[in-house]
């Protein structure tokens, strides 16, 4: 399991930095597909088969979405001048992502180490979480009842996001 | 380990966001950061060998997973889709404005 | 947008139904297998897209049906809303889960939890659709 | 199932309410076009009435869905009202109500009403879930919510250069939520928990370990960007120029606080507890924004870009102040805060007065309007006057207090620059005032008269509160709408015990 794990997430990592560098905007747009149906395989090791099923499809439409909208404008990256500008911020971003590594590996090292959670308040969620709200599946109940604020906000934030389109894309923002 | 691994993607999409130029890049990018946090959620909420969240009968008490995590993430992917709609929007409507997706262009344009 | 070869049409009105059928079956048991409003809602929207990209569209028909789309998403929201204060209204907290439990592990089984994620499912596939016939209806560089 | 209290009831009322009415004016929109302007109106009229209703309640704890705390650790989301999110309460709903009024007639030049007052609402909405949220996640949830209604707010014009203004603005955005998301992720994977109560419970010795100081980092990084501090800054220039009118009123007087300030201090005073170092790196970013704010300001020639840039310069006062860590300190901060969100909307909204009377933003192409357009050039005198604190008006009295509690604690270098600044301050919003409204009358802005009476209306009234609010330091009235806030902040982990008792 534990290999299987480190072989998606470095297929995972290989599909962004393609994604980021490729000069084809539809092929950048397809190894963040990659990126995504990677995740998908690692809820799926994680035992999260919810998640899985959401990634897939989310993923899915976000690809539609982006090709739709390179299809409507150019495929083609701009030009990329290597003028000093561009390699001073190259290397000051490298150098401060590898301060970065280093500092989060330090943290993550405190951390409870992965496979062995402390659980404190979702132990109740799995005990009582079949008995005090009927839904078998434990993260359904845990979306729509002990956190049900939580997916009513979630709600509302596709809600905006659709409004949020609407006035970006409608013809005509000013009437005069 | 695995937290270094999912802290790598995570900086890999935040070097592409300060890097690059093109606006749809940089939506990418954005949306490769945000699979990165989803990744280090549900890592952080698996347990070694425990069952998926799924109560198959009443009466046995088996191990499972943290639920907990899977919901946040349910809403983080949900919040990521919302936002790249309308970040892809706004960068459809960029380039019929200025008809470049470069963000110098644009600058220059704007003046 | 004009439709694609005749074989992708024909296969995609096929599928379509069975997709749309997936969509529903995983919204209505989604307290009970992996799933729910937001998966099943996104699904049922695939079927439609499928549809639309499929067969194509001619402008004005698709406008009525963004109105539609944009209408059936206010009302699945306003549907989730409705049940999150209807406890709230009966004295109660917010967001009880007031219908029975019912017996575990079958269909009416979890209280709320199914009406929950039938409107959440209304709600994100008339959503869905609605962003995606608004960036289809997006003309290619009109106005510079 | 022991029923809310009456008080209690209104807690979650305060987010539902303006949810239902945007959901509302979207299925109702065919019906007429006043609908949505009544829908609008209605509820962030009754949300203010409900806000000060509350007003000297105590510390109000509401438990959505019902579930009690099992073995002393909470299960269910908590609502939260004390000192604090009262004041920001107010904050919000009044200037939303005040700029709702102004927006009746300004938004008649742009097309489709019910959209702009959807999202009106849903930011409201989603400003009353951060401020009342006790659930660290929930406040990332309705953080999103605002902020998103934000984004499409300021690209409501559809303009070239506004579309490019908020995509900047929903990328730096999107990248301080990404921050803010992993310092929660790290905070649950340590606590186990996520509720804010809990988690300084749980946290309560161990404030120096390495994960916890990340998370700090992380979420001034994150909270930094959402409240434009100075290194975090580049968005707001852009953004609040560009957005309507009402809605950079709305953003520069209500939702930089309420999502930036608000939240940073709410979990470093109250939940992870602050460490010297912090406060003294606080102090020093609180210091450089309000400088170079106020020298930015200066530059500019463009009205709303230099009321943006003279925002950033006063978010560093509120900082200052609060960052000082003493009751006096606070004091200040929070009364700055309450008086900016005041004098500042005013001046927003007398910016889009000039725009929608004149058509143009330039100092350079505007002069002699107080010929044409008394109200609007009397009220931006009276904005001006108590923002850069002169003594009737209520700038002044944030501004000594802030000054004071330097002096104080002994920082007389902070103390003279905030004199400085405050001096700058006067120096560029005199120049306001000089091309703006004083000076000849432009030939070719003879014809121009003034505003609607909606907003009049608003104006006037922001002008008067802005005289009246330096009484708010009277004894009698100070305990019902400073006191608690400050306290809230003086005594920091009594939240826990509060929220957990």
């Amino acid at each position: 399991m534990f290999v299987i794990l480190t072989l998606l997430m470095i297929l995972m990592i290989a599909g962004a930095v393609v994604a980021i560098q490729s000069k084809n905007l539809l092929s950048a747009a397809v190894s963040m597909g990659v990126v995504g149906f990677g995740l998908t395989l690692v809820f799926l090791v994680l035992q999260a088969p919810d998640l899985a099923v959401v990634q897939i499809v989310v993923e899915t439409l976000t690809l539609i979405i982006l090709i739709a909208a390179i299809l409507k404008t150019t495929m083609k990256e701009s030009k990329v001048e290597k003028s000093a500008v561009v390699i001073y911020s190259g290397i000051a971003t490298v150098v401060l992502l590898v301060i970065l590594v280093f500092v989060l590996g330090g943290v993550f090292k405190q951390l409870p180490d992965f496979g062995h959670p402390d659980l404190r308040m979702s132990e109740y969620y799995i005990e009582q979480g079949l008995e005090k709200t009927g839904a078998a599946n434990l993260v359904a109940s845990v979306i729509l009842d002990f956190r049900a604020y939580d997916t009513l906000g979630e709600a509302t934030v596709l809600f905006t996001a659709v409004m949020g389109t609407f006035a970006v894309l409608r013809r005509k923002g000013r009437k005069e | 380990m695995t937290y270094l691994l999912c802290s790598l993607l995570f900086l890999v999409g935040l070097s592409g966001v300060l890097l690059k130029r093109n606006l749809i890049k940089i939506v990418i990018s954005l949306t490769i950061v945000e699979y990165s946090l989803f990744m280090f959620l549900a890592l952080v909420g698996y347990k070694q060998n425990a069952f998926p969240p799924i109560v198959k009968s009443v009466a046995e008490e088996a191990n499972y997973v943290d639920p907990l995590p899977q919901a946040l993430v349910l809403t983080a992917i949900v919040i990521g889709l919302a936002t790249t709609a309308l970040l892809v929007a706004l960068a459809v409507r960029i380039y019929e404005k200025y008809g470049t997706f470069d963000i110098r262009e644009i600058r220059r344009l704007k003046g | 947008m004009k439709g694609m070869t005749e074989i992708v049409k024909t296969v995609s009105k096929l599928l379509a139904g069975l997709i749309f059928f997936y969509g529903i079956y995983i919204v209505v048991f989604g307290h009970l297998t992996p799933g729910g409003g937001f998966a099943g809602g996104v699904i049922i929207s695939g079927a439609f897209i499928l549809l639309i990209i499929a067969n194509g569209i001619d402008e004005e028909k698709i406008k009525g049906e963004k109105e539609r789309a944009s209408f059936l998403e206010s009302l699945g929201i306003f549907l989730f809303w409705i049940i999150s204060i209807i406890a709230l209204c009966m004295g109660a907290f917010f967001f009880l889960n007031f219908l029975g439990k019912g017996r575990p592990l079958n269909m009416f089984s979890a209280g709320t939890i199914p009406l929950c994620n039938i409107a959440i499912a209304i709600e994100v596939s008339a959503a869905l659709c609605s962003i995606v016939i608004a960036f289809i209806l997006v003309k290619k560089g009109d106005n510079k | 199932m022991s029923s809310p209290s009456i008080a209690q009831y209104l807690l979650p009322v305060l987010v539902v309410l303006p949810l239902g009415g945007a959901f509302l004016i979207q299925l109702l929109k065919k019906i007429s076009k006043l609908i949505s302007d009544i829908i609008a109106n209605f509820i962030l009229g009754v949300l203010v009435v409900l806000v000060f209703s509350l007003l000297n309640s105590p510390v109000l704890v509401y438990k959505v869905g019902g579930w009690m705390p099992v073995k002393g650790i909470p299960i269910g989301i908590y609502l939260v009202l004390d000192g604090l999110s009262l004041l920001l309460l107010i904050i919000i709903n009044m200037i939303g109500l005040i700029s709702l009024i102004f927006s009746i007639s300004y938004m008649r030049r742009f097309t489709n009403r019910p959209l702009y007052y959807t999202l009106f609402l849903l930011m409201i909405a989603g400003m009353n879930g951060v401020v009342m949220g006790g659930d660290l996640f929930n406040i990332y949830v309705f953080l999103e919510v605002a902020a998103i209604a934000s984004y499409s707010l300021v690209a409501f014009g559809t303009e070239a250069d506004e579309l490019e203004a908020s995509f900047k603005y929903q990328v730096m955005g999107t990248v301080a939520s990404a921050f803010i998301l992993l310092g929660i992720i790290i905070i649950y994977s340590i606590t186990g928990t996520l509720n804010l109560a809990d988690i300084g419970r749980v946290l309560k010795d161990e404030v120096t370990e390495a994960p916890i100081i990340l998370t700090g980092v992380l979420f001034l990084v994150g909270f930094g960007l959402k409240g434009a501090m100075m290194p975090f800054h580049a968005w707001l220039p852009d953004a609040h120029p560009s957005a309507p009118a009402p809605i950079s009123a709305m953003l520069s007087g209500v939702l930089i606080k309420a999502i930036g300030i608000y939240t940073l201090v709410r979990i470093m005073f109250n939940v992870v507890g602050v460490i010297p170092l912090f406060s003294t790196i606080m102090l020093y970013i609180s210091a450089i924004s309000m400088t170079a704010g106020a020298f930015l300001a200066f530059a500019q020639w463009d009205f709303k870009r230099l009321l943006a840039y003279s925002s950033i310069s006063q978010m560093g006062y509120v900082m200052l102040g609060i960052w000082l860590m003493t009751p006096l300190g606070i004091l200040g901060g929070l009364f700055h805060m309450l008086n900016h969100s005041v004098f500042k909307s005013l001046l927003f909204l007398n910016s889009g007065a000039v725009v929608y009377g004149t058509g143009s933003r330039q100092l350079k192409r505007l002069g002699g309007l107080n010929q044409k357009m008394p109200i609007t050039s009397s009220t931006s005198l009276i904005a001006s006057m108590s923002i850069a604190g002169i003594p009737p008006f209520n700038g002044f009295w944030s501004k000594l207090i802030i000054i004071m509690a330097c002096i104080q604690s002994r920082h007389f270098f902070l103390a003279g620059l905030a004199v400085v600044v405050s001096v700058m301050t006067l120096v560029y919003y005199l120049k306001v005032q000089r091309y703006a409204f004083w000076g000849e009358l432009q030939l070719t802005l003879k014809d121009i008269r003034e505003v609607p009476f909606a907003m009049c209306f608003s104006m006037i009234l922001l002008a008067f509160l802005c005289t009246i609010m330096g009484a708010l330091l009277l004894p009698g009235v100070k305990e019902l709408f400073i006191d608690p806030a400050v306290n809230t902040l003086v005594n920091g982990r009594e939240y826990i015990s509060l929220v957990l008792k």
